[in-house]
């Protein structure tokens, strides 16, 4: 993959060109991130895995370039040109995407928000993915338990831009709320989604409140591992600390026990899943509106894919904890959301 | 004498420096923690990185260009500097050279393509921009890499000396080397030539062309050195380094009194503009003020500096006016 | 013995012939014209002497040597060195360092020794004498001594060959004679000097020899200036005799001023000023460089406040504080420097005649074409026979003196009662010169009120009917102008001077 | 070289011009209708899907929003400055029209137009403080992209106006023939709109003299200060116009929709009118050429998409393309005045 002969493959573009053709009636799924980001890397192989054992005619993973809403909408629109006719996408905006997806039903196609939800009302046949609230609400409610239930916590998250962002810091501050001031929440950094600033802002904070800080809670990719980082370069291992996510850097913090534990999403299982169900979708079956349908801030027809907290026991084995998840989900999803002939 | 004093203060940096001090020692008196070992060792830290940035963009501002790309060489050096070290198990030290000659390539090749065919850098950088980190986001395909080796990582976060990180060192030694170059290199006053008047540099013989290319590989050669630094501070190889220099670069040299338009620049004054900038920063943190407002302070702060920069200049424009 | 020697070069550009067998002959310890119009060929030739460009045919030969310079810096190391009209310095840098600009070191990364360079410097400024300390940033010095840093720097590369472009352009008389107390000291120790200007009085002042070219071709090559007159001069440039128009004093107006300024005071520092322009008169603002005259014209114009006293227009007290207001009122500017403030280079000859009167011929909602002002402004451009293809024509293309006619007519098409004429015929040639006196002339008896400023004090006695002496920013007194050129100068040098004893 | 003041005086030639038909011929934009009519052939030749209404569809609505962005800043390039907040500014008005449209309730006809207004007045107060301060718009624009996506955070915090009339996305959506986005069109009568605004008006001309010759301008009677802020007040305008559409393709007013800081768009902003031989140093403007630069991004970027080059390479190709164009431009130039006709 990372290799320099790539550049050259791409540079004389003329002999990639053309996509392969596709059988008429196959399932051609694609799934789609908002952006590069570490977090969906595993879409890949759930792509080309599903593509293997539900037999589908692709199940291709395609980045946009940039982080850019625009970027976003003209792959998808170019994909739709493509022929995939079955997205995962990961909205770039729980609104703004909304407006690319609609276009995508409109055309015959259709389209699961996946680890991130669009707000109601969408075209989307629904959202599955982590909930990020309660995920959030859930790692404050394992630090807080890692404090004994007491002290000061500060929370590290991602851009302001993402509406995400204020769930996970309303679901942080919900936790604390409810150990009826036991626990408070003395400081939200938020917009640190890149590595230097994460790097500067909350070694900067640690600098000059690590004394005042009982537990660290974070909910995005980046701030969790700067600060995983952080906690191990001041050696200190008084201030608690849930992550978020598998970044190498985060479980081995946790191993040498700097970090207490990590919300770990199921990405794996989202594009899997989404495979099958696109697929199944695309073959007779239909969506029970009386589904066990969950709500949250976004929209009424969401679906979890699971959220499991890792800490030193279960770190080396956390691959296999999120497996089974998607294989429960993946047993009961038919019978529980779907008719089919 | 009313001459001497405004001599000291027509010096660049003797402003950014007292505002730096004032602002060190109001925040020390409401935060004392801010002065405390480990703040010292983050700041310097943040210093250094930055430091290295601002001076990568300084040599281009000095000879009357821009340079957009320097993040994109930056980003680019630490993707190729931690992949060849993970991939090929190339040694540090020699991943670093190889680093090195990545940037000074790269900005090499820049200058060459402005110099020689007199486009401006502006669309020269911009094309840079997207093709160097186009490069960078088709090696990894905006994966990070991770195997920085232990050695790397405790560079970017042990400290040498008490409070004092060893990133301090690599800043310094850039620092004096710029400062050096601009005040006794041919190669720097020949830069500084060219931005003030080019004309005049290319009928005394100077060779405008080969000067260019000089200046381009050392603000790659200096984004080379960000960028492995920030690889060292961050641990990992990350696709997105350099993706948010531009603002900071261009703040700090003209906080520190650059002018836009080349010719004249001051390392220290620079210095001094870098350090405005991370103390300020770590203020909006320390007194948790509303991450909403970040950008809005950071964005009055270059209006202010330039309203200050641009007093100064009518100021001295108006003393030499008289005396003339 | 000969130092440089151009032998029948040629040179064509795509559609011209720019040199045609062109000779030259430089001697040392000589001061050798080089004479001719604007488009004979003079700069063509300096730049195939530099290298910049190569001739077609022909040869250039250094001591008897045939040399092929490429560019300016090999010709400077070939002993040729040359002095342009701007100011080629940086002036941020002190002067040893700009002198020394291109021996700083051997190799990119060599140190600077400034103490060496100091010295070195001190020698050539010492020749020149210039009494400043080395380290002085250029900034900090006078346009002349500027100049003479620029000499040094040409000398101080041995230069055998010493080419001045215009050297007086920017210097007043008496920087002017200290310059050439320094050149023919110059020529004395040997070297071969090569001065190209349009004052003839410098040049007969000054020069030995004189090569003269006109449309490509040597009107004399290298002939002894000493056998020659002015007349034979400028019929060799112009290819006929000059007209030398000495026109009568013209009769005095009695009308009412139409512009006035009554103890005037700017923000640039002028102090005092009072003077009055009537329709029809023209005004000569005569004073050294530096005197405030152009300054004045452009506080006038609303460039800088006003700080004190009234100006006047049509006997109502305004306030000027844009150009664009000073439009309204009927005053114009046509700058001196043409280039940078008179003309839109990048812009058609249209749109640069027409800028004054868009808004006028706009419609109601601001909307206007070009027929509108064509209509307007060709007939202006006709009868100022500017020579160009067509009014779509870029005018950074056209010549020096049609460019000049273009700044001028914008000013007429606008209907200007008063027109502030700031240098009206640096970079002209003769012709051309002589047409915008008339030109000027013209205009006054038309009605207009004129502003003349110029530093050529033979153009002042010929055009002016008045001439205002100015001095430090403040007018020292008025001369009326009888066209009697020793009077008026020994007049208006006396006002001058008479400040400077006091 | 040297002394370019001789340079012009002396030889060039007055009688030699090429023919209005010969300078069309070698324009920069006959160069680029040449490469898109080239690319456009080859795409539709070689990559099934490429012509497809829907294809034609969203490349035409992706050209109506790049061009308007283009000449946002197109319209602030003639000063010989830039404004690096055009993004700021289209996203400060997007939500300044959400917050109308949704909030206040204002119907649409007067809520976009004050949008537009607002783009206007933020474009205001970069050209005024750029000729109060005499400090180059770079810098100025630098500090005003994070005060204004600041303060429209800061307000917003960060929600989107999602509740807009039905009719916003349904102009988004709009076809014309089946194929032809609606905003093209939009777009393509505010170009017609601002080539009759360069050629015909006073403003407009006095913005060019403005640009290409401040001081001469100045001294011919312009106002040359009311004029260069009346420039950033346009690219204001036409930022809110873009940011309008995008809003009318997103069907919301996002905070996000122009990344962080509005970065997102700068790209697009330089690319069209660059590509489009509008000079950098200001003085000259080429609105088709705008055009036209947008739609050779636009068709390059959707066949690379198509081609599967892989989308990380595309950044590179397009940066690549940028470079090649220049160059090529260059090249052009150079021959031109070789044979003395410019």
């Amino acid at each position: 993959m990372k290799t320099i002969a790539k550049l050259a493959c791409a540079l004389g573009f003329g002999a990639a060109a053309l996509s392969p053709a596709f059988a008429e009636t196959d399932t051609k799924v694609a799934l789609v991130p908002g952006g590069p980001h570490p977090y969906f890397a595993a879409w890949e192989q759930a792509g080309a895995d599903a593509m293997k054992d539900f037999n589908l005619g692709a199940g291709d993973y395609r980045v946009p370039q940039k982080w850019e809403l625009a970027q976003q909408s003209q792959l998808l629109e170019s994909l739709l040109t493509q022929g995939y006719n079955s997205f995962l996408i990961f909205p770039g905006d729980a609104v703004g995407t909304n407006s690319v997806v609609s276009e995508i039903v409109e055309n015959g196609g259709q389209a699961i928000a996946t680890a991130g939800c669009l707000k109601d009302p969408t075209p989307a046949l629904f959202c599955m993915g982590t909930d990020t609230g309660n995920s959030a609400y859930l790692g404050t409610k394992e630090l807080i338990k890692a404090m004994g239930g007491k002290g000061r916590i500060a929370h590290f998250t991602g851009f302001l831009v993402d509406p995400n962002t204020q769930l996970r810091i309303d679901a942080v501050q919900k936790a604390a709320d409810e150990t009826n001031g036991a626990v408070t929440v003395v400081q939200v950094i938020a917009d640190i989604d890149a590595p230097q600033p994460a790097e500067e802002k909350i070694n900067a904070y640690l600098a000059a409140n690590a004394a005042n800080v009982d537990g660290i809670v974070t909910t995005a990719w980046v701030p969790a591992v700067t600060a995983a980082n952080s906690l191990r370069k001041i050696g200190d291992k008084r201030i608690k600390m849930v992550g978020i996510d598998h970044d190498e850097v985060v479980l081995a913090a946790i191993k040498d026990g700097f970090v207490n534990g990590t919300m770990l999403q199921n990405p794996y299982g989202q594009g899997y899943l989404g495979s099958y169900v696109l697929d199944k979708l695309r073959h007779g079956c239909t969506l029970k509106e009386d589904a066990p349908w969950k709500s949250n801030a976004l929209t009424a027809k969401f679906v979890d894919s699971g959220t499991v907290f890792v800490d030193a026991s279960t770190a080396d084995t956390y691959v296999d904890a999120m497996r089974g998840i998607t294989k429960d989900i993946l047993a009961t999803f038919e019978k529980d959301y779907m008719n089919c002939q | 004498m009313a001459l001497s004093f405004t001599r000291i203060f027509d010096n660049d940096w003797v402003g950014p420096g007292l505002v730096s001090l004032a602002a060190i020692i109001g925040i020390s008196i409401f935060q004392p923690s801010f002065l405390s070992p480990f703040n010292i060792f983050v700041l310097l830290s943040a210093i250094s990185v930055n430091m290295v940035i601002a001076l990568g963009q300084l040599v281009i501002i000095a000879i009357g260009q821009m340079n957009l790309a320097l993040g994109a060489f930056g980003g680019l050096v630490a993707i190729c500097f931690v992949a060849i070290m993970e991939l090929y198990g190339v040694p540090p030290i020699l991943a670093t050279v190889i680093g090195l000659a990545i940037g000074a390539l790269a900005g090499g090749l820049t200058g060459f393509v402005i110099a020689r065919t007199g486009i401006s850098a502006f669309i020269i950088t911009l094309a840079g921009l997207q093709i160097f980190k186009g490069i960078n986001l088709g090696i990894t395909e905006a994966q990070p890499f991770y195997g920085v080796p232990q050695s790397v990582k405790d560079f970017g976060n042990l400290s040498m000396l008490g409070p004092i990180p060893w990133l301090v060192l690599p800043m310094i030694i850039a620092s004096l080397g710029m400062w050096y170059l601009f005040a006794r290199l041919r190669i720097g006053r020949y830069i500084l030539a060219i931005g003030g008047n080019r004309t005049a540099a290319e009928l005394s013989g100077i060779n405008v062309t080969a000067t260019i290319i000089w200046a381009h590989a050392i603000s790659g050669l200096l984004a080379a050195i960000a960028g492995m630094m920030l690889v060292a501070r961050l641990q990992i190889g990350q696709p997105t380094i350099g993706d948010d220099w531009l603002i900071s670069s261009f703040a700090a040299p003209v906080i520190g009194g650059a002018v836009l338009a080349g010719g004249h620049v001051s390392v220290a004054g620079t210095f001094f503009g870098v350090v405005i900038i991370a103390i300020i920063t770590q203020a909006l943190v320390l007194f948790a003020i509303d991450p909403f407002v970040v950008q809005i302070v950071l964005g009055g702060l270059i209006l202010w500096a330039v309203g200050i920069n641009r007093l100064r200049e009518l100021r001295v424009a108006k003393f030499n006016a008289r005396t003339a | 013995m000969t130092a440089l020697h151009v032998a029948h070069v040629s040179k064509s550009f795509p559609g011209v012939k720019a040199l045609d067998d062109v000779s030259m002959t430089l001697k040392p310890g000589s001061v050798h014209a080089l004479l001719g119009e604007n488009g004979a060929g003079k700069s063509t030739l300096i730049k195939i002497m530099t290298g910049i460009h190569k001739a077609d045919l022909g040869e250039i030969t250094m001591d008897g040597k045939t040399v092929r310079f490429a560019n300016p810096r090999q010709a400077a190391a070939g002993g040729l060195g040359v002095v342009h009209q701007e100011r080629n310095l940086v002036t941020r840098f002190s002067v040893a360092e700009n002198i020394m600009l291109d021996r700083l070191g051997n190799h990119s990364l060599s140190s600077v020794n400034y103490n060496a360079i100091a010295q070195e410097a001190t020698r050539w400024l010492k020749q020149l004498d210039l009494d400043i300390d080395p380290m002085t940033p250029v900034s900090r010095l006078s346009v002349a001594q500027m100049q003479l840093v620029e000499i040094g720097k040409a000398l101080s590369l041995q230069s055998r060959v010493l080419l001045l472009d215009e050297p007086t352009a920017s210097l007043t008389p008496n920087e002017a004679q200290v310059l050439f107390r320094i050149l023919r000291r110059l020529r004395d120790d040997g070297v071969a000097i090569g001065f190209v200007s349009h004052k003839l009085e410098e040049v007969f002042d000054i020069c030995d020899t004189v090569t003269v070219l006109r449309d490509g071709r040597n009107a004399c090559d290298s002939a002894a200036l000493k056998d020659l007159n002015r007349q034979d001069v400028v019929q060799m440039m112009i290819g006929r005799a000059e007209r030398i128009s000495k026109r009568a004093p013209r009769g005095k107006t009695t009308s009412a001023p139409f512009f006035e300024l009554k103890n005037y005071s700017s923000a640039a520092g002028h102090k005092g000023i009072s003077l009055a322009v009537r329709p029809g008169e023209i005004l000569g603002l005569y004073g050294l460089v530096g005197a405030g005259r152009s300054e004045l014209a452009k506080a006038v114009l609303g460039l800088s406040p006003q700080t004190g006293g009234e100006i006047v227009v049509a006997g109502k007290p305004v306030t000027i504080a844009s150009v664009a207001e000073a439009l309204e009122h009927g005053i114009g500017y046509v700058s001196e420097d043409r280039k940078a403030e008179g003309l839109i280079l990048l812009h058609s000859v249209l749109a640069n005649a027409g800028i004054t009167v868009w808004r006028k011929l706009a419609t109601k909602f601001g909307f206007l074409s070009d027929t509108t002002i064509a209509s307007r402004v060709g007939p202006v451009l006709k009868k100022l026979e500017v020579k160009t293809p067509s009014l779509d024509q870029t005018i950074g293309n056209l010549s020096g003196g049609n460019q000049q006619k273009v700044s001028v007519a914008k000013w007429i098409a606008a209907g200007v009662k008063l027109l502030i004429i700031d240098e009206p015929s640096v970079g002209i040639d003769i012709k051309t010169k002589a047409y915008l006196h008339d030109l000027i002339h013209e205009l006054a008896e038309s009605g207009t009120a004129v502003l003349l400023i110029t530093s050529d004090l033979t153009e002042m006695v010929d055009v002016a009917d008045r001439v205002a002496v100015m001095d430090g920013y403040m007018i020292r007194g008025v001369v009326e102008n009888d066209r009697n050129y020793e009077r008026v100068s020994t007049a208006i040098m006396g006002f001058i001077h008479g400040r400077k004893a006091a | 070289m040297t002394d370019t003041l001789h340079a012009t005086d002396n030889f060039m030639p007055e009688q030699r011009r090429g023919s209005a038909v010969m300078r069309l011929a070698l324009s920069n934009e006959l160069g680029l209708a040449v490469l898109i009519a080239i690319a456009f052939g080859a795409f539709a030749i070689t990559l099934p899907g490429f012509t497809s209404p829907f294809s034609l569809f969203t490349i035409g609505r992706q050209i109506g929003i790049d061009t308007m962005i283009g000449l946002a800043m197109m319209a602030v390039i003639v000063t010989g400055g830039l404004d690096l907040s055009v993004g700021a500014i289209g996203v400060c008005a997007a939500m300044v029209f959400g917050f109308l449209a949704q909030k206040m309730g204002i119907p649409l006809p007067l809520a976009a137009p004050g949008a537009i207004l607002f783009g206007a007045v933020l474009g205001f107060i970069n050209g005024y403080t750029v000729v109060r301060s005499g400090v180059h718009s770079f810098i100025i624009t630098l500090a005003s992209m994070s005060i204004f996506f600041g303060v429209m955070i800061f307000l917003t915090q960060a929600q989107s106006f999602n509740e807009l009339p039905a009719s916003v996305q349904a102009l988004g959506k709009l076809r014309v023939g089946g194929m032809v986005s609606v905003l093209l069109l939009i777009t393509l009568a505010v170009c017609a709109a601002l080539s009759i605004f360069y050629r015909y008006t006073v403003l407009g001309r006095q913005m060019l003299a403005a640009g290409a010759n401040p001081r001469a301008a100045e001294l011919s009677g312009i106002r040359t200060g009311r004029v260069i802020i009346s420039c950033h007040m346009l690219t204001g305008a036409l930022a809110a116009f873009a940011g309008l559409m995008l809003t009318a393709r997103t069907g919301a007013a996002v905070p996000s929709m122009a990344g962080h800081l509005g970065q997102d768009w700068l790209l697009p902003a330089f690319l069209a009118p660059v590509l489009g031989g509008t000079l950098l140093s200001g003085g000259r403007v080429s609105v088709v050429g705008t055009l036209l630069g947008a739609t050779f991004v636009t068709i390059m970027t959707s066949g690379l998409l198509l081609m599967r080059v892989g989308e990380f390479w595309i950044l590179a190709c397009l940066g690549l393309m940028l470079l090649l164009a220049v160059l090529a431009d260059r090249f052009r130039q150079q021959v031109l005045r070789a044979r003395g006709m410019i």
